[in-house]
Order: structure tokens, then sequence, then C-alpha cells
């Protein structure tokens, strides 16, 4: 049985320094006109009534991360016999991530099918995922960019997520989601808050009640792969596309990366950084040959990729989780719900024998 | 290892191989004396001297970067340094909105036969360098506290 | 890659200063150092066998050298390295002299630095490629700039040796200051004897092609196929016609000419032939002082001319001459001496430059051989002699020593004894340098038998006194103030670049220094190279030079020249641009900056690209800082190598 | 273009004493042509000899503070007729650049030394701002029949890149002014020679050697009078005459005038608003020449 | 948007003769325009044009090479077309330039600020200059000039420099002559406080590469240095020092070329202030050469030429 506690909003900020003085806390506030998920700072205030700019997509899948260091030594006698020491950079410490949103959680559920499966675990995720826990707040506006009613998902869906809030009145309800979210909720800042549950599950019936735009996407891996020989039907809806990593970049889902080796005399380090399958280089072969030449495949893998391709591999689970990010910033105004919708209506022309 | 602590300042040169390199040769050839914290890079031109290199190198913790071509009209190349003229005064002009001070970096001409100008112009430049004392150090990736600290003084 | 290293102590010129064994031990700890080692003298022979061994023992496959400047002897290494199989260009130097060494004396600070230098240069390497010359045709002829005696001597051996050969002189005739000369020192012999027949030689040799009256307009191309636009300046004679009896001199009505030849003492008429043994021997009206050209009126010379040569009308003419290489030999002129306030800034006739001396002194002269003062004709008695006007002079700007007015101010005190067996000369001088064969004892004859007086001391003031000079000096020797009463004072004015030769070194691309004397390829071992390839130099253009020097040089250059023509394919420098047609987006920003028109636009699968034509790439590198996409990359000097040199210098 | 010239004057210690004709005709001639000269308020000695050989600091300093007195009028130019002050001023400032030693005198000053004003001799104004053809222009009474030498002694265009004025040998200023007066101007060699006046007190004999030298030349060169424009100079030329004459056993009688007087005259002003009483050697002779020959030649015109 | 029937006949004509016509049509919501491809006839009744046709649709340009194209452009992007053609990279003869008097653009961070939360909007009036927005179920009044773009108050170039159809009437620029205000200020901000400000601004970066893709004149695109390991400038490390130095090497390369659209800052999803750096370098190239990128199509741009003697540069003075 889940754990119900109750915060004053006056309470937040200092049950997060509590928080704090066990965890790396991250919480939502502005960095120029940026709303960030930024490491807790009481001085600062924390912003909760609107999305983030970005997910807090860093604090599991950092933009890059140091996976291994490594030296070379020589051998005194002979000079050209080198050695290499290499020293994983294994991730240590746990981290508490609140305010995120459902969506934002949930993303996360779409990187652990590929990173923690059990034949290949990628234990820098892995040691990163099982020390992050996220306390996520529940929408109670949904904004024009919004659909993750689209994709098996709701304005209060706590997958992915360690403790729910649930805003009401004059504070939150938390309600633990998971065993490690349990124990976050033992602070003498917090109240009961059995008695305020039903207020809560009223506002979020309340909210899932305005979304009324609700598309069906069964039929999107489908018909996604029937047109994915139809170049011109990628290129009409990838002409707009500046090929910028803005839309992968800001995805609580996309989880490419690229390892390069940077070596400065005779150390090194092994990065791994966000890839973005917008870009030319994602895909480049060594011999200059890109199987993904233009603008119109990338986006037709982007678009693939999550509504098609994943799901079919991963038991119908679509890999998207409808915050619509991708559309907001999109620097072009490029909207994924569009290029999917119309793929689902897409009928071919007629061939005419 | 580099800098002597306390002793030298990290000092980059882009030399043209024809004249500011053969006048650096002059001035040791002449035994002109001369402060010992620049490091010299040979380019064939000062028109190869990409700005980028210079931002770079000034990116990278250099504390001074000094360029030096052929006089114009006297470019090897004819036309090298013309270029680069315009290019390297750009950038002088462009790098203190990043909040380098301006004398960090300069350029100026040298031919094969200056060697005491040389002499003159790299004392004078480490002077100023020194008078700068040490770049300011650019926050790496792990540096959010000093960041945050920074957010407050703004 | 495996590197061997190989610091030089030089002797004691790098060790003295930089610990060379510190600066190989850290070496050894550099990426891909594989050997490192300190030697004594590198570039000597067995220097260069370690490395040749080192690079088989250790299968080394890149080197790098520190010691002097590569300017100096990274053509040296890179034939050693060669020798051993390598690619010439898997070599770097670091030139710990000439930048650490021999610029301060702070042990630990230099062999510091000199670590850093090794380590630039090690970490370039590693980014180094083999590169690989192609070969290109020359055309085998060659010009040479300056008809004097350096130019005609660099000429003639060019011809001799089967090449064709274009002459190009300023005036209108060839022979240069040394057909102004009324005798050479320390042989006292006719300087227009020794000089006139190798003038003739010039005029009479089939390979030779002679442009009298002519300065080079543009130069492009480069070593093996310059292309040299030759501007004839327009003479108002025609000289096919032109069979020099001089004719119309003896009638021009204008006779207030400059005589430019005899300096001008003396005048000469509008239309004159400089000299009797001029070559070519062709009259050329001076259209300033023309009166037909200036009013309009006259053309006399028109009306007497047998051959009917004259052409009021004539214009510059252009003549475009492909050459393979070209000999700069353009002399020297004398220094302004006017400048000198104290001797009258030119106000007193009676003082007058050496060279006005010799054109005075000689039976061709405007006097006829006859020393006589210019103010009133007289002979004079006291003939003073002051040496070293512009010449180590800091305050006027010329500290160099002209080196050879010494010799002639000896050579006229005995001339003008000679001539004026009653006059008595007097000698101002700082010191004497006389540091030729025979020349030595020729300034103690000038003294001992000539009876020339030698004062050490400079003048301070000259000023007319009566009808004669009251020359004051110091005797620095005696340790008084001396003052001379002279009838004529001669100035041994010292000698700077000729004039224009800044301009002709920006055409050429070679470098010069403040005073406008070309820069020699290396100061001891390449005298008559420049740093152009394909460009040499003859004569007092690099530096005052007396006449056995500068033929010397002439002969020297013209070797050159054959050696560099004994081949029949020139190599391109490998270390031309390439364009990574990949990256190429077809911007033509790289066109539009190349000085050299080296690269081309090409269609590659339907798209614009870039490509290098790379026997014209000179190797600037424009095109790489300037192509922001970084797809034009000058070889050996790419974006990667130069950051890695910053890097290997700057890591945070 | 009709600005008028203003200055700020800086007479110097001389025009109170031995060369008081000099401050007069140059005061004089600048009114005739409508330059006005304000006097530097409380001016104080240049810091000239007696100052500088003790302490170059301490010169500056008295140069600094005329200076100051000038800035402190609102003119951004001072002109003095003495050369030897003209050169103390100006070497003041050209010390002045330096920064540690601007500080110095700021310091001996209790105020920022000022480094802002321009100096100038009266001759330099005369030729440089006003100009030889506007100087012709006002000539009354022309001094034709005058054959003189112009002598402009050893520090009025030297050190060349401090003077900054006119050649350092072969100076040519007052020659022109001459002869725009209507006087015939002989070649002068030694115009820039010394006449000893360092050596005035302690070595007598050497003024002698030297400042005869100058009157033998200029009488060989066929000059009736010197003309001068600096008061020691002059002193040595004139008041020195008689002892000059004694020591070498020459017989010169040669008038030596201040430019500004010859200029004077040539305006028409009186002899006693140019102090040529003031002259040693007695000028009559020369004066009463003048204008006799020219005259004659005006009315034939 | 007066002229927007005017602009659909033109484009009608014209459309037969051309592969596609680059123009603007309504967004995600009413806030918001997004590039809009024409390429059939129907496509021409959802052009829109207004206060949100901001993208710089000269961008696509030169990816668009070979083929025969329409572009929509206000009087910036028609800079931007002439710097294209300046540099050969676009021909003159494939394209077809549509012009109109502009009135000025929005800047959407500029609204989100006056608004505070632009998530939910409902609806967007604007009538002369009031902006009336319905957003979250209140209703905001905005005055017009409070929320344009900041390059429209200093825009000198209202009606397109350059275009084949031009419709409506050419108005006057604006009266504000002097721009940068912002650049002024921050030139005053003693220089460890501008270091501090890149390095926190820079640090948020995340290296999306929207700034570059955005602008028109970053034409290399695919090559950009910043991705390239031969030659390797750039590592991909999430440094401060790696994203700065992108965004000198982008001023830098846009030296005397950049037209100061705006397209780099706007794009950035992280609200940067990257038009700075950009301005600051436009107003050296101005004081050096008098040059002005975007005005003239026969122009060489300054860092491309040179002259042997130039009048604003003092370097012997060092």
């Amino acid at each position: 049985m889940a754990k119900v506690q109750f915060i004053k909003s006056a309470d937040v900020k200092p049950w997060l320094a509590e928080l704090a003085k066990e965890h790396r806390v991250f919480a939502p506030s502005y960095d120029g006109e940026a709303l960030l998920f930024r490491p807790f700072d009481p001085e600062q205030e924390i912003v909760l009534d609107r999305a983030a700019t970005m997910p807090p997509k860093k604090t599991i899948f950092p933009q890059s991360e140091k996976l291994v260091d490594f030296t070379y030594s020589k051998d005194p006698e002979n000079l050209s016999r080198i050695k290499i020491d290499a020293k994983a950079n294994l991730p240590e410490g746990s981290t508490v991530v609140f305010g995120s949103r459902p969506c934002d959680a949930r993303g996360f559920t779409m990187f652990d099918r590929v990173y923690l499966s059990d034949k290949n675990p990628d234990i820098y995720y892995q040691a990163r995922r099982k020390n992050t826990l996220f306390i996520t707040l529940a929408c109670r506006t949904i904004e024009n960019t919004c659909f993750c009613n689209w994709v098996d998902s709701d304005p209060c869906d706590p997958t992915g997520s360690d403790v729910l809030a649930i805003p009401v009145n004059d504070g939150y309800l938390l309600e633990s989601v998971s065993e490690q979210g349990e124990k976050l909720l033992n602070s003498k800042l917090l109240a009961d808050g059995s008695s305020r549950r039903a207020e809560a599950e009223k506002i979020c019936q309340e909210i899932a009640g305005s979304i009324n735009n609700t598309k069906d996407l069964t039929l999107a891996p489908e018909k996604l792969l029937a047109v994915f020989d139809n170049m011109e039907f990628w290129e009409e809806v990838s002409a707009k596309c500046l090929s910028c990593g803005a839309c992968t970049y800001l995805c609580p889902s996309c989880y490419c990366f690229n390892i390069t080796d940077e070596t400065t005399g005779m150390k090194g380090k092994r990065l791994r950084s966000w890839d973005n399958c917008m870009s030319a280089q994602f895909t480049m072969e060594a011999s200059g040959h890109n199987p993904r030449p233009t603008k119109a495949h990338r986006l037709k893998n982007r678009v693939g990729h999550k509504f098609s391709y994943y799901p079919t591999i991963h038991g119908g689970v679509i890999s998207c989780c409808g915050c619509g990010r991708c559309i907001k910033s999109c620097p072009a105004g490029i909207d994924i719900r569009e290029i999917v919708l119309k793929a689902i209506d897409f009928v071919p022309a007629a061939v005419e024998e | 290892m580099p800098v002597l602590k306390g002793k030298e300042l990290r000092i980059v040169g882009f030399l043209c191989n024809w004249c500011s390199y053969g006048g650096a040769d002059t001035a040791g050839v002449g035994r002109f004396n001369q402060p010992t914290d620049l490091r010299i890079i040979r380019v064939p031109c000062s028109g190869r001297i990409d700005p980028l290199f210079i931002m770079k190198t000034l990116m990278n913790g250099a504390d001074g970067v000094l360029v030096s071509g052929c006089h114009p009209r006297d470019c090897h190349y004819a036309e090298g340094n013309f270029y680069a003229r315009r290019r390297l005064e750009v950038l002088h002009r462009f790098l203190p909105i990043l909040g380098f001070e301006p004398g960090r970096f300069e350029y100026t001409w040298v031919s094969a036969s200056e060697g005491q100008r040389w002499q003159q112009v790299v004392t004078r430049f480490t002077e100023q360098i020194h008078k700068l004392g040490p770049a300011p150090k650019i926050a790496g990736p792990e540096a959010s506290a000093t960041l945050r600290q920074m957010e407050a003084v703004l | 890659m495996k590197i061997g290293v190989f610091v030089c102590h030089c002797g004691s010129n790098i060790e003295g200063t930089v610990d060379t064994a510190a600066v190989a031990a850290a070496a050894r700890e550099f990426p891909g150092v594989a050997f490192a080692t300190d030697t004594m003298y590198t570039c000597s022979e067995p220097g260069q066998e370690e490395i040749v061994n080192a690079i088989k023992e250790h299968q080394l496959d890149g080197v790098v050298v520190a010691s002097c400047t590569p300017r100096m002897h990274e053509q040296t290494f890179r034939r050693t390295v060669e020798r051993a199989g390598l690619n010439r260009y898997l070599f770097e130097m670091a030139n710990i002299r000439e930048h650490v060494s021999w610029i301060g004396k702070d042990r630990e600070a230099n062999t510091n630095k000199a670590t850093d230098l090794v380590r630039m240069a090690a970490s370039k390497l590693l980014h180094n490629r083999p590169l690989l010359s192609k070969q290109f045709d020359i055309n085998k002829r060659v010009l040479i700039i300056g008809g004097g005696v350096a130019g005609i001597q660099a000429a003639l051996d060019c011809a001799e040796g089967g090449l064709e050969v274009v002459l190009v002189e300023k005036t209108t005739t060839i022979g240069g200051k040394m057909a102004k000369l009324d005798k050479t020192f320390p042989t006292v012999d006719c300087s227009c004897c020794i000089l006139g027949p190798r003038m003739v030689d010039v005029a009479q040799h089939p390979n030779i092609t002679l442009y009298a009256y002519s300065e080079i307009e543009e130069v492009s191309g480069y070593v093996g196929n310059f292309d040299v636009k030759v501007k004839k300046k327009a003479t108002y004679v025609d000289w096919d016609k032109c069979t020099g009896c001089g004719i119309c001199m003896t009638k021009c009505p204008s006779k207030k000419a400059t005589d430019y030849f005899n300096e001008g003492i003396g005048k000469t008429t509008a239309i004159n032939i400089p000299f009797p043994q001029a070559i070519p021997k062709k009259a050329k009206i001076d259209a300033d002082f023309c009166m037909k050209l200036q009013k309009g009126k006259c053309g006399i010379c028109a009306k007497v001319c047998p051959s009917g040569c004259i052409d009021f009308t004539q214009q510059d003419e252009f003549v475009t001459e492909k050459v393979g290489a070209i000999v700069a030999a353009t002399g020297f002129d004398l220094f302004d001496w006017t400048v000198y306030g104290e001797y009258g800034g030119g106000r007193y006739p009676d003082v007058i430059t050496s060279l006005q001396y010799e054109r005075m002194l000689s039976a061709s002269g405007p006097t006829g051989g006859h020393i006589k003062r210019p103010s009133d004709g007289k002979e004079p008695k006291n003939v003073v002699f002051i040496q070293c006007v512009g010449s180590r002079d800091k305050s006027v700007g010329r500290p160099y020593c002209t080196g050879f007015c010494c010799m002639y101010t000896a050579k006229q005190a005995i001339l003008t004894k000679d001539h004026l067996p009653e006059s008595q000369t007097y000698v101002f001088y700082m010191d004497i340098r006389a540091t030729g064969k025979n020349y030595d004892e020729f300034t103690r004859r000038a003294m001992e038998e000539y009876n020339a007086k030698y004062i050490r001391g400079r003048v301070s003031m000259i000023y007319p006194k009566g009808d004669s000079l009251l020359v004051r000096g110091a005797d620095t020797l005696m340790g008084t103030q001396v003052e001379v009463d002279a009838d004529l004072v001669v100035l041994a004015v010292g000698a700077e670049a000729a004039a224009g030769a800044a301009g002709l070194a920006e055409k050429l691309r070679i470098s010069y220094d403040s005073y406008g004397f070309y820069m020699e390829g290396h100061p001891k071992l390449k005298p008559v190279e420049t740093n152009t390839a394909g460009v040499y130099l003859a004569g007092s253009c690099q530096g005052p030079k007396d006449i056995p020097s500068s033929v010397a040089q002439g002969s020297a250059a013209a070797s050159k020249v054959l050696g560099l023509f004994s081949k029949d394919k020139l190599a391109s420098d490998p270390q031309v641009s390439v364009v990574d047609i990949k990256r190429c987006i077809g911007c033509g920003k790289c066109m539009k900056t190349c000085p050299f028109g080296a690269i081309k636009e090409i269609d590659f699968r339907g798209m614009k690209k870039a490509e290098v034509i790379e026997t014209v790439c000179q190797g600037c590198g424009i095109c790489t800082s300037t192509c922001p996409q970084g797809a034009a990359q000058l070889q050996h000097f790419t974006d990667n190598q130069i950051l890695s040199e910053v890097n290997a210098l700057c890591q945070f | 273009m009709s600005v008028s010239l203003t200055y700020a004057y800086y007479p110097g210690c001389s025009s109170t004493g031995t060369s008081i004709e000099y401050d007069m005709s140059s005061r004089a001639i600048c009114a005739a042509l409508d330059i006005t000269l304000t006097d530097v308020p409380n001016w104080s000695c240049c810091g000239s000899t007696p100052a500088h050989t003790v302490d170059h600091t301490l010169s500056s300093a008295l140069s600094a503070r005329n200076l100051c007195q000038v800035a402190s009028m609102g003119l951004t130019a001072a002109v003095t007729p003495c050369p030897s002050c003209l050169s103390n001023l100006k070497t003041a400032q050209h010390r002045m650049k330096n920064d540690s030693f601007r500080e110095k005198v700021s310091k001996l000053l209790d105020k920022p030394a000022d480094i802002t004003v321009e100096t100038k001799s009266v001759l330099q104004i005369l030729v440089e701002d006003y100009g030889i053809e506007k100087i012709k222009a006002k000539v009354k009474k022309p001094l034709t029949g005058l054959t003189v030498a112009a002598y402009y002694g050893c520090i009025m265009n030297r050190p060349a890149e401090i003077m900054n004025f006119d050649d350092r040998e072969h100076p040519m200023a007052m020659d022109n002014i001459m002869t725009a007066l209507g006087a015939t101007v002989v070649p002068f060699p030694l115009k820039v020679e010394c006449c000893g006046a360092s050596f005035g007190i302690p070595r007598k004999d050497v003024v002698m050697r030297l400042s005869g030298k100058l009157l033998d030349t200029a009488k060989e060169m066929g000059a009736m009078a010197l003309v001068t424009a600096c008061p020691l100079c002059q002193m040595n030329l004139d008041m020195r005459q008689e002892q000059i004459n004694s020591a070498n056993g020459s017989k010169h009688h040669m008038p030596i005038f201040y430019f500004t007087q010859l200029m004077g005259l040539a305006f028409g002003l009186t002899e006693k608003e140019l102090g040529i009483d003031k002259l040693c050697v007695n000028p009559r002779t020369v004066i009463d020449a003048l204008g006799m020959e020219g005259n004659s030649k005006e009315k034939s015109q | 948007m007066k002229y927007q029937q005017e602009l659909k006949d033109s484009i009608r004509k014209a459309l037969p003769g051309l592969d596609v016509v680059i123009a603007w049509s309504a967004g995600y919501d009413p806030l918001h325009a997004t590039p809009h491809f024409i390429r059939r006839e129907e496509d021409i009744d959802r052009l829109e044009i207004g206060p949100f046709s901001v993208h710089n649709l000269a961008t696509y340009l030169p990816g668009l090479r070979g083929k025969k194209v329409g572009i929509v452009v206000k009087g910036c992007d028609s800079r931007s077309v002439i710097e294209l053609l300046q540099e050969n990279l676009i021909n003159r003869e494939d394209v077809t330039i549509f012009g109109f008097p502009c009135t000025g653009v929005v800047d959407q961070t500029k609204i989100r600020k006056a608004l505070g939360h632009t998530g939910k909007v409902d609806f967007c009036q604007i009538a002369s200059q009031t902006v009336v927005i319905g957003a979250g179920g209140e209703e905001h009044k905005l005055r017009l000039s409070k929320v344009l773009a900041d390059k429209c108050f200093s825009c000198q170039y209202p009606n397109a420099l350059i275009s084949d159809h031009f419709v409506g009437e050419k108005i006057s620029p604006s009266a504000q002559t002097e721009g940068g205000d912002d650049l002024e200020a921050f030139e005053n901000m003693p220089l460890p406080e501008r270091f501090a400000f890149w390095q926190k601004e820079m640090d948020r970066c995340i290296r999306c590469y929207a700034c570059r893709n955005a602008c028109p004149m970053c034409v290399c695109r695919d090559h950009c240095l910043a991705e390239s390991r031969d030659p390797h400038w750039l590592s991909q490390e999430d440094s401060v020092r790696d994203k700065w130095m992108f965004q000198l090497i982008h001023a830098y390369h846009l030296a005397g070329r950049c037209t100061e659209c705006g397209e780099c800052q706007r794009a950035c999803p992280m609200d940067i202030p990257l038009l700075l750096l950009k301005k600051k370098m436009n107003k050296e190239i101005k004081e050096l050469f008098q040059y002005e990128a975007g005005v003239d199509p026969e122009a060489t741009p300054p860092l491309l030429s040179f002259k042997m003697e130039e009048e604003n540069i003092k370097e012997r003075e060092w």
C-alpha cells in the first residue's frame, strides 16, 4: 500500500533542503529564460506551474558523460611498448528530481527497455537509474502541445515515478509509487495525507476530463511502415525541418548516443554524448556513405522509431511520452502529431497499370 | 610543467615563416635577450592564421596570443597579410565582448631583418601580459558550483 | 607512430643554456616518442648517421630534431630521414637555438621552453602525413634585372651556359655605376676599359635580349614558369632605326638638360646618348627638356636625323616575357647627403659627391678629365675628402658601413695628386676599412706616397670663407679642433638600395631590410638565393659591394640558375592545399581569396566543388583559413596540425 | 581668413633688463600686426641655466608652473621672444611626456602639471601662424639699402626634435622676414654657430673668439648689421663688441638689431617704442641710410 | 494582414512555373505560424502572413538549389537572399521572390514573459496596435510594441530589398536608427562580468545547433566544423569551453555576412542571447569597412577582400 502524505506549499523548500542533505536534489528553476532542472538552491525560486523547457533527462542520461579515463604509460626499457590503464567512471551517489511531470518520468521507461535489458545492461545508465528518484508532479493544466493521452498516459500517470505529487488546494498530496519513494516521505514536514486523497482524485479526474482530443494511434506502427518507402511523403513532411537537434535533445525518450575518445598527451577520456538522428552525422559511415543522407530519411527515422519500430519490438509501447517539447521548441514549427496522423490517414494513390 | 610557476605566463605566438619567424631567428642570431614565456607556432603566412586559432588558444587557457607577419606589401604570398590584417583586426575588436582584455591578443608586423624589433615586440608583449596577469579560466564541465556563484554575482 | 627525438647541443650553443639531456628525458614521456637522445652536433655527418641508424634500429617512422631554426637545416634533416627511407615530411624541427638558447641565459626557463617546443613538434608530427611532389615543366629562360656589372656578369655567364637571357635595364645604357667610374681600386686601371668589352659582349651575344630604358611592371607565376611584364618606356626615338651617330645631339638647341650620367656635373642636350661607349648606343629624348614635347616647337632632331628615327608620339610599350628564373641585380644609389646641413645641405657648389668627382676625373667626363671647381672652374689646391657621409651614421638612419668608400677615397686622393701634383689632399675618416687583397697597401700608398693627410675625426661644419670653404672638424687622435681651407670638398657618400628597390621586391615577392636591400636566403649559406624559389640576387641590391664581389655574385647567381635549369622538370613543393571534396560545398570563397588563381571550380556529380592546381599553389594557406568548413587544408599545416600544437601548449 | 591671433605672452627675465628693447619691440610689432599678446599672470623664471644645471626636476617644475598659469588663462598657446626660455619650456614639456617625471613635477607643483599648452617663439608665430606674405603687406617703410646677416644662435632650432622649428642647420625664418621687409640678406654660414654665451662669465676669451668670428664673417659677407632673435646673442655681440675689438684687434662697428626692431622700423613705428636707443653699438648711420635707394625705386615705379 | 489576398493571387499566378513556394501558414496554436511549402494550388489557401511570420525562409534556399523556388520574404529576410546570391549559393534565375511591406514580427520570448504562461492558448486577435490573447481561461491585452522583436524597432528595410513581385505599398523604415541598446549596455559591463555572463549563458547550451541550422548564412550545414574530427576543433564534451567556442566559430564565420535576422537566437530552445555576439561583430565590421551585409548582391564581404591601405585599421600603433 502506497504511503500518502501531505505537504504545505510553503514547506516544499524546507523539505527539499532536508532531502538535499542525503541526495543531489534537482528542481525546476529559471536559468535566463529557460526553465531547467537545476541543483536545488534555497535561494532560487522553484517554478512548478508550467512544464520545464528541458526534461530532467540529464540527471540519468548526461549530455556528455565520461565513461572511461585512460592513461598511456611507457615501458622505460622499450618506449614503444605502451600500456593502457583504463578506469571506468561509474556514477556514485543518489539523486532526487523534484517537480518532474508524468511524461518526463515515464520517458525513462523507454530507456529502461533498451538499457536495462537482462542480456546487456548499460552499467552507467543502470547505476544512475537505480539511484535517481522522481517526485513527479501531476499536471493541472494541459498545454496546447500536450498529447500524453494519445500515447497511453495521462496527466496523473505515476509510471516511472517514485512519488506522485498531486497539487491540491494549499499544498501537495504525496503518494509513494516505489519503495524507494516511500522512504523519501518520512520527513517531519510531511503530514499524513489520507484525508486529502479524495480531493486529489477529484482533481485528477477533472484534468482527465478536460481532455477531449484523444487520437487512436493503434494503427500507427503499421501505417508508418507502409509509407516507409514513400520518399515523397517524407520529403513533404520534412521540408521545413532544419536538421537541428532541438527535438531529440529535449525529448524525454530519445536515448541515442555517440562515443568519442579525446586524448591529450598521455591521458584521455572516452565520452558518451547525446546523438541526434536529425544530424547528417547520425549513422554517417567512415567511408562517407550515409544510409540516411537527407533530412527526409532522418525525420522518417525519428517518427518511425518512436511510433513504429520501437512498439514493434517492445510490445506495442510507443516510444513517445507526449510531452510536446519537440513541437514547442522546434524552430520550424514541426508538429510530430501531424506527421503521425498524416501517415495513418495516408491513402496511396491508385497505381495505374 | 609547461609554465614556470610565478615566473612565466602562457604566451603563444603565431608567426609567418618568411618574415617574422625569420625576424625571431635574426633576433636569436643577434643574441637579443628576450623573455622566455613565448612559444612560437610557425605557419607559412599570416594569411594562414585563422582567427579561430587565436580564439581556440585563448579558450584553451593561454594568457596571451601574439601574431606577427610580414609588413603589408611585403608578403611572400603577395596578399596573405592583407587578408590577415582585416581578420585579425576584426578579432581584436571582437574579443572584449567575450570578456577577454583587449591586450591579451596583439598582432604586428616584423620582417626577417628586424631582429631588434622582434626583441622589442616580444619584450613589450610579455610585459603587457604580465601586467594583465593570468587569463581568467573557463569553468570546466564539473564547475557548476562556480557557475552558480557567477549567477549570484550577475 | 614511433617518433625519434634528437636534441642537439650545437656544441655549447644550445647546451650552454639548455639542459639537452633533460629535454631528451622529458621527450621520452611524450606520446608517440619511442626514442630520444641528445647529440653533440646533429647536423654533422655522425649526427645525421645517428638519426639514420636510430630510424633503422628502432623502426622509427617520424623524427623530431631540436636544434637550430628550420630555416637553416630543415632541408638537411629532411634529406637525412629520406636517406633512412622515411618520407621527408615525417620530420619536424624544434628551434631551440635561435628561439631559446641564444636569447636568454636562464637555464631552467630555457630547458622548460625547449621541452615545450619539442612537445609541440612531436604532437604536430603525430598528425603529419607523407607528402609526395609532382613534376612540372620549366621554361629555361632567365630574366636579369639590372645591367650593372653584376647583372652583366650574370647575363653573360647564363648566356654562355646556353640559356636564353632577358636583360632589363632601367636607364638607356647598361654599365651601371661602374661605367661612371674613372679608375678602379686597388689597381688604378681604367674602369671603362675593363667593363666596355663586356658590355659589347652583352650587345652581341645571340642568347641575350636586352631591354634598355625598361622596367618590370608585373611578375606572376612561380619558379620555372614566371610571366614578366616589361614596360619599355618611351624614348621618342625608334631604336630599331637609330644608329647612334649622335648628329641629333650636336644640333639639339636645348642644352640645359640634366646630365644624369655625369651626376649633374655639367648639362647635356635634351636628346642624348649618355656616353660614347653606351650599350645600346641609342639616343633618347628627355621629355622634360625637349622643346618640341614641352612647347610643340622645334623638332630639329627629327630634321637632322639621317635615319628618320625620331618619333615624338611614341608611348610606353609593354612586352611579356616567360622565364623560369629571375636574377635581381638592381645595384645601389647614393644616399641623399643634403640632409647634412653642416656640410651646407647642397648650397655650396664646391661640395660634391665622390661619384661626381669620378666623372670629373674621367677623360670622357664633362670636364675632359680636368679637376675644376664647379663654382668657378678653377683648379683646386686643397681638396678635402670626408668619409662616412651617410654611412655608419645612426642620426641619418644609415648605421651600416658601405664598405667601399675608404678604398675609393684613397683612390681619388691618389688620382688628385696625379692630376694636380701641386695639390694637397685631406681625408677626414672614422676608421680605415681596407680588408681586401692589396687594399690596405693601397691606402698606405695614398698616405705615404701621395701625401694624403688622413685626419681621424668627423667634420662639424663647412662654410664659405672668401672664395674657399672652411672645413672645421675634430682630430680625435690629437684631441684638437682642426680647420682646413678647402678649395673643393668631396663627400664619400654611402650607398643605399637603388630607388624603387622596395617596389620591385614586392613584385618579386622577396623581402628587403629597412634600407631597401634585398634579403638573401641565408646570410652565410645562401648569399645569392632568396626565400622565393627561382629568384636570385647579384651585386649591391643585397648590400653594398665592391666590383669584385659584385662580379662574383653575378657568376654565383648564374651558376644557381644553370643548376636549377640542369633538370628538365622541377618537383613541386607538396606543401600545397588540398580540398576534401566531401566537405566542400562549392561556395567559392577560396577561389576569391587565392592570390595565385590556384583553385578552380570543378563539377562533381552535378555539384560545384573547388580543386587546387598543385603546381600553381604556393602553399600560403589563405584558402585554409578562409574555408569555413575546413574543406581546404594546406598540407603540412592543416588545422589539425596547428591545433595539435595549440593543444600541446594550452590544455586549460 | 581674419581670425585674430591671440597668445599668452611669456616675456622671460631678460626682457625686464638687458633685453628690454626686445620685449618692447616684440609687443610693438605684434600690436601693429593685430596679434594679441596677453601677459602670463604672475609669471616666474623659466628654470633656465641656473636652475637646470642644479636640478632637472626643479627646473622643469618652474617651466611647468608657468605653463599651468597659461592653461589657467584659458589659452592653448604661449609665446616668448627668448629662445632660451622657449628651449626650457619645451624641454620641460618633452620630459613630462614621461609619466613618472610628470608625477614628480606635479608633486612639486601640488597640482597636475599641464601638458596641453603649445609653446612657440615670437619668430615662429610670425612665420608660421601670421605669414610672410601678410608681413610684407604691412611694410610701410621698406628697409631697402640695408644689408644684414641673420644670426639665429645655437638653440633657436636645436635640438630639432624638441624645438621643431625651421631647419636645424640652415634656418631661414629671419632671412625671409628681412627679405620681406625689403632688406638685402647676405648668406651667413655661421647663422647657427655658438656665440659663447654660456662661457660669458667663466671664459670670456672663448666669447671673444666665437663672437669675434661671427662679426668677422658677417663683415666678410658684406653685412652692414647683424639681426638676432636671442637676448644672449645680442648681448654678446652688441654690449661686448668693444671688448671683442680690443681682444681680437678688430675694428667692428656693427649694429646688432633684434629682428623685431627692424620689423618695427619697416612698419613705421617710432625708434622710441622699439627701444632703438637701448642698443650699445650706435645704429644711427645704418638707420639713416635706410630706404634711400628703395624710396627712389618706388617713385620710379 | 492586409495584403494576404493579393499575395495569394500573385503566387497563384506564378505557381505553375515553380516547383515550390515557401511561405507561412498557421502553426500548432494561435500564437504560432510555421513555414509552409506550397506545391499545389490548394496549399495556397492556408498561406498566412502577419506578426507570427517570424521564420526567415531564406534558410531553406540553398537546400533547394536546382529547383525553381518561390519565396515570400520580409525585408530582413530579403537581405539573407541577397547575401546568398552574393555568395553564389543560389541562382537568381531559379528564385522568384515575393515581397510585402512588413510591419514587424513578434518575439515569442517577450510574449511568454508578458503572459507568464503560454502553454494553453485559446485564441489571439491582433487589431492595429493591440494584441488580445486568450490563455488559460484569461484574456490578456498587450500593446503590440511590447511584444515585437527588437530587430523590428531598428528595422531599416521593412520592404524587401529585392523582389520579383511586391504586394502592397512600400512603407518607410522605423524612425529609430540606432539599434543594439543591449549591446551598448553590455559593452559597458566590466570585462570579468562579461566573461562570467557568457559562461553562465553558454552553460545551458545543449549543442542542438538550432542556432546554426536556422541561420540562413550557415551554409556549411552538414560539414560544419562543430561535429568534425578532421579538422577537430571541438570535442563532444559538455563543456562551456566547447559550447562557447562554437558560438565564436559561428560569429566569426558570419563576420561581414550576418544580416542580423536574429534566427539564431529565436531558434535557441534555451533562449541564449546569441545575437549579441553577431551584433558586436557587425558593429565592428561596419566601423572598419563601412559595410553592411545583405544590401548589395554585387558586393564582396569585407573579409574576402582587402585594401593595400586600410583607412580604419591602425595596427601599427601597437
